[in-house]
């Protein structure tokens, strides 16, 4: 009884253990403690871009152009260590450049929040825009070729260990549980639901909506460039391909996690979950040697048959 | 230790960066080379970019795979994990692409990009000496916001040697690498360049493109265009008799494919390999037409 | 073009909730039947079942003695059962007679080819309004009507199908007393015509105007059918309320302090919906102002609470200038509105009871920024409890609520901020005899504590029993201004009507 | 006067013509009759999907397939000609090919309706699926290599010209006419703006809003199916890495042409501006030779700012 209720409300809580315990079986080298670490450290770039975009859907909003924004973010980082290093040593230079490429994201998303203020004008076109507008300005940055001014040393940022455990972990864990906190133990949070709910009432209730939003959108920026930083470190480079038709991702993680599209409901612990049930399907059919076009055809699937368990059940519970 | 390990207990991991018949040709050249030694064969797509590449790797680590054959995305943005995987005793193969640590790799298969922009620039250069009376006006398809590197090889190649032939004026250069795409840009570009009368397309998907734009314009016998990779419709487009395709060069891909996963079941037996293979290019004209009845009929035995 | 409708163990369940027990009844035809009942009794959910809105858990019900089952409204439409629902139900972004016409737009053939008739849909439209003597246009774009305006286009609508069954779920919550009448003539018309009709109302006075039978249901069950000609108000409260009814108010003083206007408007404008407003509210005093319908009360407390912008004029409260009023500001500084349409506007429909309750004191319950729902629950229940909110738990949807109930949760929202100027605009729509008397009560319980209140209602029976003076407002002016203890009824619906 | 009103009412025109007139004088050869017929034909594809794709929006949803929907439309022609031109002859194998591709993309339109109907799943996670999905199907269906079965003279059809105009501007201008009358003269139509701008209206006014939503899902599947049998013709084969990433391309194209993505509100009047507005664009800067990197940059920003010129003198006309 207990059971069936905990399967209806947490749908794909279950979907994700049934997952894990068959890829325990079928997937070579699944189950080895390294290959769980690895998971983990391949879904925290997108995984912390989720937990911002949890909080623009559930405004009522949405960002498309954040694909772009982590390559963007990841060449400003390199190219002003590059300018900056001989003068200031690297550690300095690569903090300033992580600084700037936030100070911009943070700053691009507030303008779009104005936009949507102001003129009225929706996310989707000018997130969408702005996709392109990104990853022109990176390849212009770089030229189209990666600017390596990174010493080794950066490298741990992204792939080094503490603790037996990759360090980009605790920046995932970290960030899960600011958002979590913000989402749900503060006005802002709760303005949020309120906003992506029922806009008109909220302003009417004296919720400073534009706000609201606009702040969403202005973190998430911020994510997208520790992400971006992120991925440098990894690559040791800032590279203007990193990262391309991420936006797509992020979001399927963030409807698998049960969020609505249309703004007003969604948890950033259901997007948690999205995030690791697309994480371990691709970690486990690269281990199970699915061919890559099956693997396109699975991962689709999965999505749709993941959103629509969730649906279905949600139907039941409420009947 | 993998000095004494069976060829049959090996487990290789492949990754490609593209999902394109030149990879997919590869990768049926691994799965043969593969077959005959009896070895494991995993097969991973890094989609040209590099974080993506850094995930397979780790995975193919956490797996605990004997080699990984890999075309890198970036010759710096690849390192890092490579260097990840050789440190935890993993052979690395590198094939058509590969890292500036050339410590890594215990082997390197390739057709030098620039070697392939080089042997359609020689085939131009004849081509523009004796047809165009030494004086070419040139527009390029490049794939720059794809793969800049590898993009400017195989174009500034193609040039180098071009210019051998005669003057050159290059007068547009531009990206399109998928068909749909390079028939508007070339198409595009012959309507603000009337007098333009060479295209060079720099992949497959960008010669079919340019090829399909000079037909659709109607000028065939008036603007020639010059390509890259010897695929059945490409060398179908040579054989056709309205002169518009002059010359492309195929790398080949079966062939290296082989060679890569032979090279790494060779290391991981303890051979000795050589450091750097060059896959020889082969360039395919129109003014050698049983050269290129020969090689579609080796394409189709494939 | 008659119907005789009986239901038979008619059963609605939503959850835990029996909306509609086993109601069973013969409604005969040509008669207007009014349904009473106070707040979530089912009344809607009897319409909405009729209507093919939903489906009933058990129970049939029949029309001229052949079973009906509507698998959706079309299926009702179809068999000419017409529906004025609720809660307004027309396309914003169309034009009044496109949503008159929705879904069955006069077609005419060319070449074979059928294809929308536009001309004969708006001449169309043109007699039926002018029948109606509403004077909308059929292009005007229902978004650009106020509700009043709205309202009267569905009812249009409805007129449109030539209803065998017509169902009316307060058409009239919104209308004021000229539009009222003008309804009454379409309904009494369609009675000759033999059309038979249910009628919901909370307005007890349009009873003996226009019913001829009450049917009283309570928790969802039949109580009663009378007879209109044999039957008293306070007989038909008895059945709804059971025995624990009739408590009228007592009579009251006013607290207003006419030294201390803690909001004063002078020459506040924007045409063309009102111009030159200027008033004065003092401190404890319940201020209403009285119009007809489109007469610009609404747009002018939405301006004064900084919802929509005006063109020029002063807003003073408390003796400060405010420049550019915006509601979060306004709410900061202690005033509150609650919108004349709940459903679009006042609430969150898909959260819970506990969050629309807690919106609008988001900020004074999170002093830092950090808020969780212990510190929330207290006003919560609160305002359930003065308010009688019927609910199963505070964390089901609002939207599960009846209509009356939401109209509630939208006044507890705004007095769990403590405010020190309300606007109330229409704030007893749709609510129930009783519910009605609670809210007037808080109203006049806060007066006493201080509050200053705006009250506007197109029930003007209800602005002399509630406020402590009156404001008339005619097409967008302040042209007078009535003492409510020394006016009649007729006198201010005069006075609305026609200016001083 | 008159004027002034006509710019606000309309600025999406003069746009057009402002832009238009600047590249007459900055493009070499833009003014050519040949480059016009050119931009046209590069326009169609797109172009015709976005006719559906208004449709798809003004109803209050939307279809992020079409992309993969166009390749694989595109292979499964290719494909069935291949097995049965040696029988039928190429005449009546392209026939059965694109006859079956229109079927099967007209199916998975329904299904899509038919999931948000029964279980309220978004079409926007479902065809973010099928994006995935379908990409996947093209390339098992070849395997990776394009399908080259096609004769020659199968190249008519997207490359050809009938007096003097491309063959696929005739398909452009008819299924415009098409989507012209649907929209504003038959029940579904107008039905499309009803359960867009209020789903529960439209539902008590007896409209089938679901069969509405279906259909218009369904009608851009088969449009989807025939810019993939055109492409097919213009480059010879049918290709899985074909038209990737057109969804969003399309997308703008609408929103560009004044459509709402909250449903309810656009015309495809609109779109065709919108889709000449992207079609001149990259045509122009090809004839200038705009660096690829400038292309993205100009492009979004363009695609930000025709949008927001938009809403700037939409909000203008209404104060
Ligand atoms: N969709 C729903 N889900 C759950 N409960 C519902 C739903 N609709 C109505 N109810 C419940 O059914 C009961 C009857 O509601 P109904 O709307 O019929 O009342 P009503 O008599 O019309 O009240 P009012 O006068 O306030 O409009 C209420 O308790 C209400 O909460
Ligand atoms: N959104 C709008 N756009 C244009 N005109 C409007 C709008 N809302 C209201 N109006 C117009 O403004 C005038 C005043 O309307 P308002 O809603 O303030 O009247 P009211 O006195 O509150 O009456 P009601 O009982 O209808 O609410 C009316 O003529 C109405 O048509
Ligand atoms: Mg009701
Ligand atoms: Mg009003």
């Amino acid at each position: 009884m207990q059971i069936t209720q905990f399967f209806r409300r947490h749908p794909m809580e279950i979907i994700l253990i049934v997952m894990f315990i068959f890829l325990v079986f079928a997937a070579p080298g699944f189950a080895t403690v390294n290959n769980q670490l690895n998971v983990l450290r391949n879904i925290t770039m997108q995984g912390i871009i989720a937990f911002g975009m949890t909080m623009i859907i559930v405004s009522g909003e949405i960002d498309l152009s954040i694909g772009s924004g982590v390559a963007f973010s990841g060449c400003v980082t390199a190219w002003i260590t590059r300018e900056l290093v001989d003068v200031t040593g690297p550690f300095f230079a690569i903090t300033m450049g992580a600084l700037t490429a936030m100070a911009i994201l943070f700053g691009i998303g507030v303008l779009t929040g104005k936009l949507r203020q102001h003129f009225n004008m929706p996310t989707f076109i000018t997130t969408l825009g702005l996709l392109t507008v990104l990853s022109g300005a990176a390849n212009l940055i770089t030229d189209g070729f990666p600017i390596t001014s990174f010493p080794y040393e950066f490298n741990f940022l992204g792939s080094g260990y503490l603790f037996g455990i990759p360090f980009p972990v605790y920046i995932f864990i970290t960030l899960f549980a600011l958002v979590y906190f913000l989402m749900n133990y503060t006005s802002f949070g709760r303005s949020l639901y309120a906003v992506g709910g029922n806009l008109e009432a909220a302003r009417l209730s004296g919720i400073d909506v534009w706000k609201t939003k606009t702040l969403a959108l202005g973190l998430t920026g911020v994510f997208t460039a520790i992400a971006g930083v992120l991925i440098a470190s990894q690559i040791l480079s800032g590279s203007a391909s990193a990262a391309r038709g991420w936006e797509l991702d992020v979001i399927s993680a963030v409807i698998i996690g049960g969020t609505s599209l249309f703004g007003g409901k969604g948890t950033v612990r259901g997007t948690l979950i999205g995030v690791l049930f697309l994480g371990v399907i691709v970690n486990g059919m690269t281990l199970m040697n699915v061919s890559e076009y099956w693997q396109y055809v699975v991962r689709g699937g999965l999505i749709i048959g993941a959103v629509w368990m969730n649906h279905a059940l949600d139907r039941k519970v409420k009947a | 230790f993998a000095t004494t390990a069976l060829a049959a207990e090996l487990t290789i991991a492949s990754i490609v960066f593209q999902q394109d018949q030149f990879f997919r040709t590869i990768q049926m050249g691994m799965n043969s080379a593969a077959d005959e030694a009896g070895v494991t064969l995993l097969e991973g797509n890094s989609e040209s970019k590099p974080e993506k590449e850094i995930s397979l790797i780790d995975t193919y680590i956490a797996r605990g795979v004997d080699a990984i054959v890999i075309s890198p995305v970036s010759k710096v943005a690849s390192i890092p994990a490579l260097k990840r995987a050789s440190d935890a005793g993993i052979l690395i193969v590198t094939y058509n692409s590969t890292i500036d640590d050339a410590s890594i790799p215990v082997s390197y298969l390739n057709s030098a990009q620039r070697d392939l922009g080089n042997s359609t620039g020689q085939l131009a250069a004849e081509f523009i000496k004796n047809e165009l009376g030494g004086k070419a006006i040139v527009a390029t398809l490049g794939f720059k916001a794809l793969l800049p590197e590898i993009s400017g090889d195989r174009v500034n190649g193609f040039l180098e040697e071009a210019e051998k032939g005669g003057t050159l004026e290059v007068v547009s250069q531009q990206d399109a690498w998928l068909a749909e795409k390079a028939i508007q840009v070339a198409g595009d570009i012959i309507t603000a360049n009337p007098n333009i009368n060479i295209i060079y397309a720099a992949n497959e998907g960008g010669t079919v493109g340019a090829v399909q734009a000079v037909r659709n314009a109607g000028k065939a016998g008036e603007i020639f265009v010059f390509g890259i990779d010897g695929t059945e419709q490409l060398v179908g487009f040579i054989l056709d008799g309205d002169n518009v395709l002059q010359a492309i060069t195929a790398q080949q891909p079966y062939v290296m494919g082989q060679m890569a996963v032979q090279a790494a079941i060779a290391a991981a037996k303890g051979e000795t390999v050589e450091k750097t293979v060059i896959v020889p290019v082969l360039g395919i004209s129109r003014n050698d037409q049983s050269a290129a009845q020969d090689f579609l009929e080796y394409l189709k035995s494939l | 073009m008659s119907a005789i409708v009986e239901t038979q163990g008619l059963t609605k369940v939503y959850g835990n909730v029996v909306a509609l027990d086993k109601f069973t009844h013969r409604f005969e035809k040509s008669r207007i039947h009014a349904l009473m009942g106070k707040n979530g009794s089912g009344k809607s959910t009897l319409v909405n079942v009729l209507a093919g809105v939903v489906q009933p858990t058990s129970g049939q019900m029949s029309l001229n003695g052949k079973d009906m089952h509507f698998s959706s409204p079309a299926d009702a439409l179809n068999a000419n059962v017409v529906t004025v629902h609720q809660e307004l139900s027309l396309v914003p972004e169309l034009s009044v007679a496109e949503n008159i016409y929705l879904g069955r737009m006069p077609k005419s053939h060319f070449l074979g080819i059928s294809k929308i008739d536009w001309t004969s849909a708006r001449t169309k439209t043109k007699i039926l309004l002018e029948d109606m003597k509403l004077e909308i246009g059929p292009d005007a774009i229902i978004s650009s009507l106020s509700v009043g305006q709205q309202q009267t286009v569905e009812i249009a609508k409805a007129m449109s199908f030539n209803p065998s069954l017509l169902l009316l779920d307060e058409p009239t919550s919104a209308l004021a007393s000229k539009e009222v009448e003008m309804l009454f003539r379409l309904l009494r018309r369609l009675r000759k015509q033999g059309t038979t009709m249910m009628y919901i109302s909370h307005r007890m006075s349009e009873l003996a105007e226009i019913a001829d039978t009450v049917t009283v249901l309570r928790d969802g069950k039949h109580i009663g059918t009378v007879e209109m000609a044999e039957t008293t108000n306070s007989d038909i409260v008895d059945m709804m309320f059971g025995n624990v009814a009739h408590n009228r108010p007592a009579e009251r003083v006013s607290q207003a302090d006419p030294n201390n206007a803690i909001l004063k408007v002078q020459g506040l404008s924007r045409k063309p919906a009102y111009e030159d407003v200027s008033f004065e509210l003092f401190k404890g005093e319940v201020l209403g102002i009285a119009g007809m319908l489109g007469a610009g009360r609404t747009e002018v407390l939405r301006s004064i609470f900084g919802a929509d912008p005006f063109d020029s004029g002063e807003i003073i409260v408390d003796g400060q200038k405010i420049k550019d009023p915006d509601p979060q500001y306004m709410t900061e500084i202690g005033l509150g509105y609650t919108p004349e349409n709940r459903k679009e506007v006042g609430l969150v429909q898909a959260h819970s009871i506990h969050n629309n309750l807690s919106m609008a004191s988001l900020r004074q319950n999170a002093p830092l920024g950090i808020i969780t729902k212990a510190a929330e629950r207290p006003g919560v229940i609160k305002q359930v409890d003065n308010l009688h909110i019927k609910i199963d738990s505070a964390e089901d949807p609002v939207s599960s609520l009846s209509g009356g109930n939401q109209q509630k949760v939208v006044f507890g929202n705004w007095m769990n901020t403590n405010p020190k100027i309300m606007f109330f605009d229409e704030p007893s729509r749709g609510v129930d005899v009783q519910a009605k008397q609670q809210i007037f009560k808080i109203i006049w319980d806060q007066a006493e504590k201080g509050l200053s209140s705006i009250f506007v209602s197109t029930e003007l029976e209800e602005m002399l029993e509630v406020c402590d003076r009156i404001l008339i407002m005619r097409e967008g002016r302040m042209i007078g201004e009535l003492d409510p203890s020394q006016t009649t009824l007729t006198e201010l619906y005069t006075a609305c009507m026609e200016g001083l």
